[in-house]
């Protein structure tokens, strides 16, 4: 390095070059997620947009189709077209998907957080809560919930996410702890910051930071878990195109009508996959490690 | 030299070796155009900063250049085998039994899971240089031995984490000679370790040397090379800028950049002088205050330890005393240069002195208060009057702040209003050399120096009595280092601060100190006016250490000249 | 006791029968004979080919577990015919025929039945099968006993018994307070199978665990959450007059599993892993016919049927109920759904296998969405919402159905999801609230303000399931099994009336008047007949399904072709 | 393809396994009882979402590992690629791995909940799911006792498979 560099005086254009190079290596990958991801919401936020038929529609006459030009995904029982019942149940699946992730995401930050700030007794009882929480197989707590509160959307996000808040917490947790412990909240102190401050300004920031990340991930997984309580019989009431209630009632016809199964899951599967691919890429990004 | 070589004697044969990653033409031209030759039982070394392509020069000769890189060269010739053709097979039997290559920083260069003797034994076995496991066991103490680690036999089933850096850096030299190579490469064999460890590593090399292996030495370090060489490359940005007889270099540098590097270097050159290029001190425009006193020292004492005790539990559970019975006094105006090798204990009584970790025993006053006593809360205020700069400012910024935040948020209580903070950050950023682009960029856009001098303007920014400088800059290249130093100096003249400045590094103390503080083991073993100590060292240890530090030829190590 | 939601019950054959019943019974007892006789005396070549049919476990795929191995819910009926004998037994053709007992007389006032019990049987455990064995374990069912009483011969019974005893070791007496005429249709369902009164002393959980009785099979062990081993009786003696032939089974045992995924159930026989499969799934059931033995029995009593709460708005009103059985094409609701593998019932109140079945009645409340929309405005709901669903005095139509996700077959959830779009246009708000089994049998989702449609049924054999589904709550009592809540005193004396009629053709005719009164008041709403169904492999013969209760599969006479 | 198995749902997965290897191909028996062979599909259902999660750690930490110096050190002694992988790298990037095994545990239960669903096998799941639609206490806090005592005990696995890999962690 020379020592014009130092003085900052080429500044400017390798930032700019750094930043073009950026853009360059978006992978291909990401662009796809992200195609998925807003195809999805837009079917979520307005589906009659991307519906071909009505989902709800009734047509005993095209009971059972396999996917065609007609009915792309193909047809259940009662003729009601599966691409379309996909799409309007982008609208239930996500929000339990991003109602439980927030959820989840909440109860852990102020549990972890609690616990993280928290020294001696508080932090020690707080994680070992999350220890056994944690223990518990995470479809445990969301079963005990939907099997006393019934079964709605509503009831759906909190048991999904009370099911996966102990995990979360756990890694708050240690987050709070690593960032405590990190040179700049120490060179705040030394410049005599307000603990509160610290706080505020530096812990919380940088311990939710990895979070957004997590979030992504963390979404794809809860639609997964919702998923699995419908399979369970403990989903959504119908006729509510809720994915996981498709794979539930595509099962039984998985033999004969194997569209009513492998669709819905794919849509699971497609749509977790993308928002995990677009939460690396920007976990990456956020830790600077593109 | 002992040993004269025919020219034919080549052992190793470069001619315009060029290098490029394939990614970026342009800028990833790591190495251009190089050419060199070694005989046995003769040293190379390549000097240069980071990113002046001597690394990437020295694993094409083991064909280890990453496989992004892109190799030409005219000839490369290792003992008449043509290296430019070599398949992977190929290579795999050159390296470690023809080449030797030693990694920087052995601490992370062996294998962190596997004992030593493993490591040692690896390229014995993978060459098939041995019949039995008990041959094996037998050539690895042994070559311990040789390479001077005591208790041979118990290291070698000792993991990395279990020995000292010197002895890791031993056993990874060991590992190296394991097969005997006719050429051993070391590539910063001695950074990061104590002056006296790096005494003993390079006592080693020459060793290997006198043994008629030819080595390439790679190094920023000018003193270190000097000590070995015969022969100097002096790199910068890919291309060899001069290269000569270690004496033509030392006693005569032709190229401005090589007088520079050597100029940069402390040790031996007079206190106080300047080690940079960098323009000289400026004026402070409006530091909020006028330098009331010069760089004169006053009587007025600002800091003073008494008996600092600090006992730590160490995972085993047995406490063991970091800091014993410390005291010292710092006056305004003064730097105080606290110098020992790691885990002497300067850096913890520096925490304590910054009351970060509080004493077992002993105070600290602060401007003749009470400062370690207080409770945080009260110290809070008063915290703005000490502050301090870190070996690693990089963990010292919040990862997601611009330079402009970070320094806007040490202003805190002191400039109010938002024009006010952001005339404030741009006078520290002018003050610490850098230009106001840098205000929105982020810790990890900046180079070490840039990072550095960020560090420095966030601790004058509340306009501190006292900056407590642990390690400032050993982590950064010679001439950076020589920039800041130059830098830390120009602020104490005009800011009048006084600093308690850490290091390992004696000549940087020598340099910067007027006073010295030699610790070891968690006592002060020797302490006075630095000129005092350095001349005529009264303890053995103060001794040891001064022995240990390696000198530039042509430059007397005890004496001052000018 | 247990809420035994589901039932069924034997019933008299469906045509007019002679006055003189005694003499009805003895003929069926000398009808028995000659089988008797052709069986003795064709003992050796029997003999040749009962050997060739020895052998082999049944590996039968069965649908769901019950809590205990017999009670009130059909799923432990099914269980209880393979372990248990009957006092008697029901043909096809709905007779009543000899099994423990071999004949019996009824006195002129109706009132006392004596039967003559077959000797020389005893119960696994070697306690013989006597008058007094037989005689507690009525009197049990009827006790206040939880481990003896028997949730579902009670709600018959209870109004009529009056003791049971044995007069002489094998001959046993019952009385009863007024007469009965479904009584032997009662002590022919599988629940009322006689158990071992020593065994019963041990406590419902250990007989719940391991029930003993005189039956074909012996229950060896019970995995639970896997399967049910039988073991062959190899000192059986005691089959039914329904059966074809005597003697201990064939087969060595049975392998009873509980497969719940219809997917798994099905494969596993596709794949051979398993010789019989319950419930063959809609979507399969072309494929079914073509591969395997198929055997199905549509059962009696009611059929799978929407109860309306008609205790309160907005089905208190009649016209309201009969708009909402016009309202949707249940017919086509249920074809699409089950594929054609299930016919429509439009008959709420009886089962079409039913005696006392009135054809013209399952055809009630066609799909007719004018009559529906015209029924609903006279009943005042002629203000809509903003989603076109029907108000009256601001309050919308709002139409809750309860059911369990465990009684209903995905295929009846599809159908229902057609019911609730085809009402909409009606303007009926049709929620669902699929209900998990234990939540249900909890009574979850079936308090008086949770519901205003209940999906169930009851098996029995005819029209006798009245009594149950639409006694009223007399003296307080509430009926726990009238899932309407209609109360209608006039119904419940013609019932009463026809219960005690042994005249055949009166006790029809009266049965029918109550149908008709049920179908027209519309208490009740068809959707689909109850079937049991079974396929078995080719090589697995003579399976057939008891006409007795449920058509609980019998493999008493069930042997392999082939090697097995 | 880690991070695709890593979202399979493991149910939706079985079914699919059961479909085509059981009842198209016949090559696993469906149901299968008691016979090693019947676990394979129940387990590979659960395993490959698993393996997807373990795969993405141990993946993104074997590319980390594949940068440290000690790896550079191995191959400058003369190491071939595939010899630096199996002897230093593996034991790295397995590391975060065996860590994960105890979070693994809980999901592993879940999915077993739903899987033994899928493949009709009474285990640990199904009586979960009965216990807690029944509300039976007893038997909840059962689960919650085996869970936390499996818990417990993979736990101590970890740790032991720990401190076998990475010899620098002592137990205590």
């Amino acid at each position: 390095m020379s020592s014009s560099e130092v003085l900052g005086g080429a500044g400017a254009f390798p930032h700019l070059l750094q930043t073009l190079a950026r853009v360059r290596t978006v992978p291909l990958r990401v662009y796809v997620a992200v195609t998925v991801v807003g195809f999805f919401l837009a079917a979520a936020i307005a589906p009659k947009w991307l519906e071909t038929h009505d989902p709800l529609a009734i047509d005993l006459t095209a009971s059972l189709q396999a996917p065609s030009i007609a009915h792309w995904l193909g047809t259940d029982q009662s003729g009601r077209d599966l691409y379309s019942r996909i799409v309007e149940g982008a609208g239930q699946s996500l929000s339990i998907g991003l109602g439980a992730t927030a959820l989840s995401l909440f109860l852990a930050l102020v549990l972890g957080v609690t616990a993280g700030l928290a020294d001696g007794a508080v932090d020690t009882v707080l994680s070992r809560l999350f220890d056994v929480l944690f223990a518990l197989p995470t479809l445990f707590l969301a079963l005990l919930f939907v099997a006393v509160f019934g079964t709605t959307v509503l009831t759906e996000i909190i048991a999904v996410g009370l099911g996966t808040a102990p995990g979360y917490a756990r890694m708050i947790r240690g987050q709070v702890l690593t960032v405590k412990s990190a040179g700049y909240v120490e060179a705040a102190k030394a410049l005599g910051h307000p603990y509160v401050r610290i706080v505020r300004r530096h812990i919380l920031p940088n311990a939710v930071s990895p979070l957004t990340a997590m979030m992504t991930l963390g979404v794809g997984q809860a639609i997964i878990w919702a998923s699995g309580l419908a399979f369970l019989g403990l989903g959504v009431a119908p006729p509510a195109p809720e994915w996981g209630a498709l794979l539930n009632a595509g099962r039984n016809y998985v033999i004969y009508a194997w569209w009513l199964e492998i669709m819905p899951g794919l849509a699971v599967v497609v749509f977790a996959l993308s928002v995990t691919v677009l939460g690396r890429y920007l976990g990456d990004r956020l830790e600077g490690k593109s | 030299m002992l040993h004269l070589v025919q020219p034919e004697a080549q052992l190793l044969t470069v001619d315009s070796l060029r290098v490029c990653f394939a990614r970026n033409v342009a800028e990833g031209t790591a190495v251009r155009g190089v050419s060199f030759s070694l005989a046995p039982g003769r040293c190379l070394a390549i000097v240069g900063e980071s990113g002046s392509g001597k690394s990437v020069t020295a694993r094409v000769l083991v064909g280890l250049a990453g496989h992004r890189a892109r190799v030409h060269a005219r000839r490369l010739n290792f003992a008449g085998t043509d290296l430019t053709g070599l398949d992977d097979r190929a290579w795999r039997r050159i390296r470690g039994k023809d080449i030797g290559f030693v990694l920087q920083d052995a601490l992370v260069s062996l294998d962190p899971l596997r004992p030593v003797g493993k490591e040692i034994g690896e390229g014995l076995r993978l060459h098939r240089a041995i019949a039995s496991r008990e041959e094996l066991e037998r050539q690895v103490i042994g070559l311990l031995k040789l390479v001077g680690v005591q208790d041979a036999e118990i290291k070698a089933l000792q993991l990395p984490h279990q020995l000292s850096g010197g002895q890791c850096q031993r056993a990874l030299i060991a590992a190296a000679l394991a097969l005997d190579p006719r050429l051993l490469i070391a590539d910063e064999p001695t950074t990061a370790l104590d002056v006296t460890v790096q005494a003993q590593v390079l006592g080693l090399l020459e060793e290997t040397k006198a043994r008629g292996k030819a080595l390439i030495l790679i190094s920023h370090d000018l003193a270190v090379v000097s000590r070995m060489a015969d022969e100097v490359l002096v790199m910068r940005q890919g291309e060899v800028i001069e290269r000569g007889s270690a004496d033509q270099i030392f006693r005569d540098p032709q190229h401005a950049y090589t007088r520079q590097l050597l100029d940069a270097v402390p040790s031996g050159r007079p206190r106080g002088s300047r080690l940079s290029s960098s323009p000289a001190p400026r004026l402070l425009r409006q530091h909020g205050r006028p330098p009331e006193q010069s760089a004169a020292r006053s009587s007025q004492i600002v800091l003073k330890a008494t008996d600092l005790v600090k006992r730590f539990r160490g995972p085993d559970g047995i406490l063991r005393t970091v800091v014993n019975g410390v005291s010292f006094e710092l006056r305004s105006g003064e730097t105080l240069g606290l110098v020992g090798e790691s885990g002497s204990g300067k850096s913890t009584t520096a925490r304590m002195v910054l009351a970060l970790d509080l004493p077992d025993q002993g105070a600290v006053l602060l401007q003749g208060k009470a400062w370690t006593t207080l409770t945080e809360r009260q110290r809070r205020a008063r915290r703005r009057s000490i502050s301090v700069i870190y070996q690693d400012p990089l963990s010292s910024f919040d990862p997601r702040w611009t330079v402009g935040r970070i320094l806007s948020d040490s202003l805190l209580g002191d400039a109010e209003t938002r024009p006010e903070r952001q005339e404030r950050v741009a006078e520290l950023l002018y003050l610490v050399g850098l230009s106001p682009a840098f205000l929105n960029r982020r810790p990890l856009e900046l180079s070490g120096g840039q990072r550095q001098r960020v560090a420095i303007a966030r601790a004058i920014a509340p306009r501190p009595k006292v900056i407590v400088c642990d390690e400032p800059v050993s982590a950064l290249d010679v001439s950076i280092q020589a920039q800041i130093l130059d830098l830390l100096g120009d602020l104490k003249a005009q800011l009048g601060v006084s600093y308690l400045f850490i290091s390992h590094d004696l000549g940087v103390v020598r340099h910067l100190s007027d006073r010295v503080m030699v610790m070891r083991d968690g006592r002060v073993v020797e302490s006075g006016d630095t000129e005092a100590i350095f001349a005529e060292p009264q303890h053995d240890y103060t001794r040891d250490l001064l022995a240990a530090v390696p000198t530039l030829r042509g430059r007397q190590p005890q004496a001052h000249r000018d | 006791m247990s809420p035994s939601v589901v039932r069924s019950l034997s019933v008299p054959l469906g045509r007019p029968r002679r006055r003189k019943r005694n003499a009805a019974s003895i003929g069926l007892a000398l009808a028995v004979l000659p089988q008797i006789g052709v069986m003795t005396a064709a003992l050796a070549q029997e003999g040749l080919a009962d050997s060739a049919k020895r052998g082999g476990i049944i590996r039968y795929g069965h649908f769901q577990e019950p809590p205990c191995l017999f009670g009130g819910w059909v799923q432990q009926w099914y269980l209880q015919r393979q372990y248990s004998d009957n006092l008697v037994a029901r043909t096809q053709d709905g007779q009543i025929v000899p099994w423990l007992a071999t004949s019996w007389t009824i006195s002129d006032d109706k009132k006392t039945y004596t039967f003559e019990i077959k000797p020389n049987v005893k119960f696994t455990d070697g306690t013989p099968v006597d008058a007094q064995a037989i005689a507690d374990n009525i009197n049990g069912w009827l006790s206040e006993s939880p481990d003896l009483r028997n949730p579902t011969a009670a709600p018959y019974l209870t109004d009529s018994f009056e003791s049971a005893s044995a007069i002489a070791p094998l001959t046993l007496r019952i009385t009863l307070r007024t007469p009965f005429q479904p009584l032997v249709n009662v002590l022919a369902q599988s629940s009322q199978g006689i158990l071992s009164p020593t065994e019963l002393k041990r406590g419902l959980a250990a007989n719940c665990e391991k029930p003993v009785g005189s039956g074909p099979f012996i229950v060896e062990k019970w995995n639970h959450g896997k399967d049910v081993i039988f073991r062959r009786n190899p000192d059986y003696n005691s089959a039914p007059a329904t059966a074809k032939h005597q003697g201990p089974a064939y087969v060595d045992g049975i392998d009873w599993k509980f497969f719940p995924d219809q997917t798994v159930r099905y494969g596993a026989l596709l794949t051979g892993e398993s010789d019989a499969a319950y419930d063959i799934p809609a979507v399969a059931w072309k494929d079914a016919n073509s591969r395997f033995t198929v055997l199905r029995h549509i059962t009696g009593g009611t059929p799978l049927r929407l109860a309306l709460y008609s205790a309160r708005p907005p089905f208190d009103d009649v016209l309201v109920r009969q708009a909402f059985a016009y309202a949707a094409d249940r017919k086509a609701a249920i074809e699409s759904s089950f594929l054609g593998s299930l016919p429509f019932e439009g008959n709420g109140a009886l089962s079409q296998s039913s005696p006392e079945y009135i054809r013209e009645l399952g055809q009630s409340y066609p799909y007719d969405l004018g009559k529906a929309n015209q029924l609903l405005d006279r009943a005042g709901w002629t203000a809509r919402n903003a989603e076109g669903i029907r108000l009256k005095n601001g309050k919308p139509l709002l139409v809750r159905i309860s059911y369990s996700s465990s009684f209903l077959k995905p295929d009846g959830e599809q159908a229902l999801q057609v019911i609730q779009q085809q009402a909409k246009v009606a303007g009926f708000d049709v929620r669902l609230q699929p209900t998990n089994q234990a939540d249900f049998f909890a009574g979850r989702n079936l308090g008086p303000n949770d519901y205003e449609v209940a999906l169930l049924y009851w098996v029995a054999h005819g029209a006798e399931i009245f009594r149950i589904s639409w006694k009223p709550d007399l003296n307080g009592q509430l009926n726990r099994f009238n899932p309407s809540r209609y109360q209608d005193l006039a119904l419940w004396d013609v019932i009463q009336k026809a219960e005690q009629s042994f005249d055949g053709a009166e006790r029809a005719a009266l049965y029918q008047q109550a149908e008709r009164k049920l179908v027209e008041n519309a208490p009740a709403v068809g959707f689909a007949v109850l079937d049991v169904t079974l396929a078995a492999q080719p090589n697995l013969k003579d399976i057939w399904l008891d006409r007795g209760s449920v058509g609980e599969p019998v493999f008493y006479d069930a042997y392999f072709t082939g090697k097995k | 393809m880690q991070v695709l198995f890593a979202t399979l749902p493991p149910y939706w997965l079985a079914t699919i396994l059961l479909v085509v290897f059981a009842i198209e191909l016949r090559i696993f028996p469906v149901a299968g009882g008691d016979s090693p062979i019947a676990l394979v599909l129940p387990t590979l259902a659960l395993a490959l979402e698993l393996s997807g999660f373990f795969g993405q750690v141990v993946i993104s930490e074997f590319s980390c590992v594949l940068e440290q110096p000690f790896v550079t050190s191995a191959r400058m002694r003369g190491m071939s690629d595939l010899g630096v992988r199996f002897r230093h790298v593996l034991r790295h990037a397995a590391l975060p791995g065996i860590t994960l095994s105890g979070w693994a545990l809980g999901k592993l239960l879940s999915g077993a909940v739903l899987v033994e669903a899928v493949f009709a096998r009474q285990g640990l799941g199904g009586v979960l799911v009965t216990a807690t639609s029944t509300r039976d206490v007893p038997v909840v806090s059962g689960v919650i006792l085996v869970s936390a005592g499996l818990f417990v005990l993979t736990s101590t696995v970890v740790d032991l498979a720990y401190g076998i890999v990475d010899p620098r962690i002592k137990l205590t």
